[in-house]
């Protein structure tokens, strides 16, 4: 979590951030007026390190680092209830995604544990083709040094055959993988222009 | 409306190959005895779900993009799905379509029109079939029990996106217990969040969740939680030991899919629903089978 | 003709984005024209000033102002140049301010189109001639749509004033919202005690006639002459006779009726009296609940009446009243707050709005005044209010702020304490607006001397748990949520338009806002006036508003009217239609389209029918000269030769040749 | 919405001629103006009293003078300050619309909106989305000059 001491404006304060959200997520983030419906709505709010309505907040005032090193942003389950009930009818849901992928993009990401899984579920994604569960469970609780996390879990779930041992791979995981590549490729050339 | 000639295009999910493969179960089992004949996509893949997002909203548009246009190229027009996590990231690849079209088909390099339409099995259930279907066609009741409906968050939101019943109060599972005979009281906590994926990452969070949704269910009297996604099934039944550790509860609270339900109601055996499949044990709910349409009718309408 | 051009700089407003030197130069080079200048502010005195001497010294025969818009300063300029001698419909406005500097920052563009606008003002201009306006009495009785307190006020300064009033009231009783007041802010004094007196006021007086339970069907003719049909609405008693003695609302079997003075927080009989208090005090049946008018059985209030004047055959009646001018005072109704499904979608008994509140604390109300829950009539002891409901929420399409929350909010929630000592009351809020004279300060005490619990931020759900309902909320200025186990839930419910705000302004020819609120002429200059001539506007129809607010818009409009009849004529304006008898070919179309019937046939001494305008109805349309096909009736000030000249010189002028 | 970036200003001006009723859309246009609503330039207002003093001729004339576009605007159905000018205007712009391919215009070239004085953020879109069809059209190039045969085949 970065720290806020005192902000010296406009020094501080990052326009082009701004701009970036607004035009990524689609969304005016200068319609917010800080009623905070969107943090009273929110599961979340009492392990986020800043609400919801102070990220919107800290965005409005450029705080690019700030935002894109809190944990809130991994921290939000995509649960909707925030633009359901914004009055301002801004898809907060979506601007928390759109935070999360420019944190991916910037190699801020706060929660390690978070983007491993993500890392994890994706690797396992281009392999198979599918999310190969148990691998992937696996994979993430040894390199999230979490051996024993949900251990307790594990027999129940074999006994009811929920864990299948060996992966399906689709015939068009070639295909797939792909996607990967050529999402890479595009992304490569965007980040060039 | 003719439901002999309903086909249409039927995408599982990973989750329900695996942890929920009841729900995949009694889906196709209870769509078989409702006429509704699923095409399940060939060689589907995984729709990127929630890390593909996170990593570039591209990347799972293209990954979710790939299902549905494999479902246009067998000439249907409706993709349903079990899951809401897929249903959220299928319809994303729609919008990622409608808004950054020229990106999306680059990556994706398959003919795609954008113009299928995506719905969960709770939309198919409840527009398609209607509880007064339902209603005429049940032979075990569930006459007396309170059943509790937990929806979760993606259902019915945001209201623009899902197109979906009611954003705060759905009623659409309300009304198919209903017609079961089930008795259903208000659930204040129906579209809160269960937690979502932090079972695997960050499970204390959904301890702490899970637990206010089953306490809840306690106190309004309830037999058994009815859901219809996968996460919050596992959340709710798979990790309801966690809860109880967490809370130093002793919760034995049966979480079953309404397609489960619905498959008992209308007297497909409960094998081929996957009734075993479930943790918390649900057998005591399905134990009686009371053949008492006429009496149902009445009660449900009192 | 001798034209002079003024293009005003209105300080920078103009000046910065149009070189205003350079339109009056080119000003210059038009046919007539001998004299441009620009000018600082050219509707100021020196500014007129200076328009009259250059009328003076060039000799001017017609000018031209660029400058605002017409809708803002035309009549001044009008009357600047028939100071100095000319006919004041030698005289054109462009508009340079509202449609071009204010629109674009390009300086260039925006003087091409100032010089463009000037030159369509010049040729227009060129074909005008001097108009006369000609004069009508004025029927010195005016219409006050409303009883509530802002045309109450409204009423009653006429009144006192020496004019015929006609008031006309949708409810069988007038008071309006404020009747249903317990207390008002700031210094709780009691509402019926001070709104009691001016109703007995309004019935007693013997210049207004009050028709209560009716509405207006519909309104015809102008300023100074209205014609105006009121419908009576049945109310299955005959008014002449009944004493309201009551004695029938005792006696009613049909106790189960909607109970709409009390918000629906109690049911009332199906013949009811509103409140002991009404004006005027007499009973009506309403007929979807009475026994008798649904079943055909019952009739005890007929049996039981002591003066025969229960009528179950009383239809709706329509009677006519012509009035020289209208106020219009119809208030408003609550945000339905069943939009909001986390807050229980009006299903929850116990979350309630403001209003039905006020019911609640009222000694009068449905529980003479003890606070308790209308689920179980327990006592809360908890209670919370949540501002901004239905307010300052573009998701619902109200963006605005009610303006009135905020201050009633605290006001119940000092009373809430007053009456229940060791309650608790917490406020949700997103800003406190109390800008009136001793706002701030009585917010202030319902925090030091209360003890009221402000909390900053919305609430996200509400939901029932037990007996109790679960407030879910944020504290904004902590980030931290909220939950209150609450036992009420007030919603601090907004102001909107009056049901029926729409229908009423298209009766009157009134303009509203898209939330239904009604137009006035200017929002700082002209708040009481409305486009239509002779209609005026008062309390909150116009606008979310308090009651001393409402009451000084009442005096205004009051004042309004006085200004009116303070002459016994009135100008017609001379800008309307007139037949060219040569060329009219008596097809009679002009009189089948003109929506004012202003038109009637004249027959000349050759036998032959021509159309003739009755100058003092026809509004100035122009709906018939589009229609004439030898355009032979011409709109005076806006011939087809005025606007053709104007395309003229705009299209095929040098631009483009 | 959010990519407001200003247009470039050096465009070239095409004519536009507006006829907006004094009630309803001239005010709109007003309000538009008050608060500050950015519009492109090529719009020239002529003030009438009604829509329904709009003669068709008014329009003709224009395109035919050479205007590259024409706008008229009034009150909303049923909102007409003079209670039914709007309907006579609608019925006669519509015909107006269905002939103006036999003379060669771009129907496109031609259009009537309803705006009142309230809704200044209207009359910017309307004018900014009108000016852009009309960028679109390029500049009139006169009579017969552009018969557009789906206009025409719509009449039949």
């Amino acid at each position: 979590m970065a720290l806020l001491n005192s902000l010296r404006m406009p020094r501080d304060c990052d326009e082009s951030f701004i701009h970036q959200v607004e035009t990524e997520s689609r969304q005016q983030i200068s319609k917010c007026y800080q009623c905070g419906n969107c943090s009273a709505s929110c599961a979340y709010t009492y392990v986020y390190d800043y609400p919801v309505n102070q990220i919107m907040r800290l965005i409005q005032l450029g705080q690019k680092e700030v935002v894109l090193r809190s944990r809130s942003i991994w921290l939000c389950a995509d649960c909707q209830a925030c633009t359901t009930r914004c009055p301002c009818n801004i898809d907060i849901a979506r601007v928390m995604e759109t935070l999360r992928f420019l944190s991916v993009e910037e190699g801020t990401v706060s929660i390690k544990d978070i983007q491993l899984f993500y890392d994890e579920f994706l690797n396992s994604v281009k392999t198979f083709g599918r999310v190969f569960e148990t691998g992937l469970l696996a994979t993430y609780n040894l390199k999230a040094k979490k051996l024993f996390t949900d251990i307790d879990l594990a027999p129940k779930m074999l006994k009811k055959g929920k864990l299948p041992i060996i992966p399906h791979r689709i015939r068009g995981r070639k295909k797939v993988s792909d996607i990967f590549k050529r999402f890479e490729d595009y992304r490569n050339k965007k980040n060039l222009d | 409306m003719n439901q002999t000639a309903k086909r249409i295009a039927y995408y599982p999910g990973c989750s329900v190959t695996g942890t929920a493969v009841e729900f995949d179960q009694s889906t196709r089992a209870l769509c078989a005895a409702l006429g509704i004949e699923l095409v399940e996509i060939p060689d589907w893949n995984c729709c990127g779900s929630t890390p593909a997002h996170s990593y570039d909203p591209l990347l799972g548009a293209a990954l979710a993009g790939r299902n549905l246009a494999l479902a246009e190229e067998m000439g249907l027009d409706v993709v349903m799905t079990p899951c809401p996590s897929c249903l959220k990231a299928l319809k994303g690849a729609l919008r990622e379509y409608e808004e950054k079209q020229h990106a999306f088909l680059n990556i994706l390099q398959m003919p795609f029109s954008g113009q299928i339409r995506a719905i969960s099995v709770l939309q198919l259930l409840y527009e398609d079939i209607g509880p007064e279907t339902i209603r005429k066609k049940i032979r075990y009741g569930l006459t007396n029990k309170v059943v509790v409906p937990y929806y979760g968050c993606l259902l019915s939101r945001p209201p623009e996106f899902a197109q979906f019943d009611d954003p705060e109060n759905p009623i659409s599972m309300d009304e198919l217990l209903q017609a079961m005979g089930a008795s259903v009281p208000e659930f204040p906590y129906k579209t809160e969040c269960c937690g979502a994926a932090y079972g695997v990452t960050q499970n204390h969070i959904v301890g702490k969740m899970t637990g206010r949704i089953l306490d809840m269910a306690r106190r309004l009297g309830a037999a058994a939680v009815a859901v219809a996604c996968p996460l919050c099934q596992q959340n709710l039944d798979l990790r309801q030991s966690q809860v109880n550790r967490y809370w130093h509860t002793t919760f034995q609270m049966p979480v079953v899919y309404i397609t489960q339900l619905l498959g008992f109601a209308l007297g497909i055996d409960p094998k081929k629903l996957g009734i075993d499949k479930l943790f918390v044990s649900a057998d005591d709910l399905f134990k009686e089978k009371s053949e008492q349409p006429e009496k149902l009718t009445e009660s449900t309408i009192a | 003709m001798r034209i002079g051009v003024f293009i005003c700089k209105c300080g920078t407003n103009i000046a910065a984005t149009v070189d205003t030197e350079a339109v009056a130069r080119k000003a210059l080079e038009y046919p007539d024209v001998v004299y441009a200048t620009d000018y600082m502010y050219t509707c100021s005195e020196p500014g007129q000033d200076e328009i009259q001497q250059a009328i003076e010294e060039h000799d001017l025969q017609g000018v031209v102002v660029a400058a605002c818009s017409p809708r803002m300063h035309e009549v001044t300029f009008r009357r600047a140049v028939e100071k100095a001698g000319l006919n004041r419909y030698m005289f054109e406005q462009a508009n340079i301010r509202e449609h071009c500097s204010w629109i674009s920052k390009d300086t260039e563009a925006n003087t091409r189109k100032a010089i463009d606008l000037v030159r369509m003002s010049v040729e227009k201009l060129r074909f005008n001639h001097p108009l006369f306006s000609s004069q009508v009495p004025i029927n010195k009785r005016v219409l006050v749509i409303g009883g509530g307190i802002s045309g109450i006020q409204a009423a009653l300064d006429c009144a006192e004033g020496g004019l015929d009033v006609v008031m006309v009231e949708r409810e069988s009783t007038i008071g309006g919202k404020m009747a249903k007041l317990d207390k008002t802010f700031p210094t709780i004094d009691c509402s019926s005690c001070i709104l009691g007196p001016k109703m007995v006021d309004v019935a007693q007086h013997e210049n207004i006639h009050l028709y209560a339970y009716s509405e207006i069907e519909s309104v015809s003719g102008y300023m100074g002459n209205f014609k105006v049909d009121i419908r009576k609405k049945a109310t299955y008693v005959d008014w002449d006779a009944c004493t309201g003695c009551g004695l029938c609302t005792e006696k009613c079997p049909a106790k189960k009726s909607f109970d709409g003075f009390n918000e629906g927080l109690d049911t009332t009989t199906a013949i009811n009296i509103s409140f002991p208090q009404a004006i005027p005090r007499k009973a009506k049946i309403d007929p979807k609940y009475c026994w008798y008018l649904t079943k055909e059985k019952c009739k005890i209030c007929q049996k039981i009446c002591p003066v025969d004047a229960i009528r179950f055959d009383m239809k709706d009646e329509t009677v006519v009243e012509e009035v020289g001018a209208i106020i219009v005072a119809t208030g408003f109704d609550l945000v339905d707050h069943s939009v909001y499904g986390e807050y229980g979608g009006g299903h929850y008994p116990d979350v309630i709005t403001g209003l039905q509140f006020e019911r609640i604390l009222s000694a009068s109300g449905p529980y003479d005044g003890h606070i308790i829950r209308p689920s179980d009539g327990k006592e809360p002891k908890n209670i919370v209010f949540i501002a901004c409901v239905g307010s300052r929420d573009p998701s619902i399409g109200r963006p605005y702020c009610s303006g009135i929350c905020c201050m009633y909010i605290a006001k119940q929630a000092i009373l809430a304490r007053d009456h229940i000592p060791d309650s608790h009351c917490y406020v949700f809020y997103m800003d406190i607006r109390a800008p009136g004279k001793n706002y701030e300060e009585f917010v202030r005490r319902a925090q030091e001397d209360y003890g009221v619990q402000y909390i900053r931020g919305r609430v996200g759900k509400i939901y029932p748990d037990g007996e109790h309902l679960i407030v879910q909320g944020i504290d904004t200025l902590l980030g931290l949520q909220v939950e209150v186990e609450a036992d009420l839930v007030v919603l601090a419910t907004g102001v909107a338009a009056s049901v029926g705000a729409k229908e009423l302004a298209e009766k009157l020819r009134i303009s509203y806002d898209e939330y239904g609120f009604y137009m006035e002429s200017h929002p700082k200059l002209r708040p009481v006036e409305t486009n239509t001539a002779g209609v005026f506007l008062a309390g909150v129809c116009q606008g979310p508003k308090d009651i001393p607010a409402s009451v000084a818009q009442g005096s205004a409009a009051a004042a309004k009217t006085q200004v009116l009849f303070s002459r016994d004529t009135i100008e017609t304006d001379p800008q309307i239609a007139k037949v060219n008898e040569r060329m009219c070919i008596g097809c009679g179309k002009c009189i089948d389209v003109c929506p004012f019937g202003s038109i009637q046939w004249k027959t000349l001494r050759d036998g032959s029918q021509k159309a003739e305008v009755l100058d003092t109805v026809c509004q100035g349309c122009g709906l018939c000269n589009a229609t004439c096909p030898p355009k032979a009736i011409q709109l005076q000030h806006c011939t087809d030769d005025q606007i053709l000249a104007e395309i003229d010189v705009l299209c095929a002028g040098e631009r483009h040749g | 919405m959010v990519n407001s970036k200003e247009e470039s200003t050096t465009k070239k001006d095409l004519l536009i001629v507006g006829f907006l009723c004094n009630w309803c859309s001239y005010g709109g246009a007003d309000t538009a103006g008050v608060c500050r609503f950015n519009q492109p330039t090529d719009l020239r207002i002529i003030r009438i009293p009604c829509t329904g003093r709009m003669d068709p001729l008014f329009v003709v004339k224009a395109l035919i003078y050479g205007a590259d576009g024409v706008l008229v605007s009034g009150c909303h159905p049923k909102d007409c300050h003079y209670n039914e000018g709007n309907f006579y205007a609608r019925r006669r712009l519509e015909v107006l619309k269905q002939f103006l391919p036999f003379m060669g215009i771009h129907t496109d070239r031609f259009r009537y909106s309803w705006v009142s004085s309230s809704e200044g953020r209207l009359w910017q879109q309307v004018v900014t989305e009108f000016s852009e069809t009309i960028h679109g059209l390029g500049p009139n190039p006169g009579v017969h000059g552009e018969s557009d045969a789906k206009g025409m085949m719509s009449f039949f």
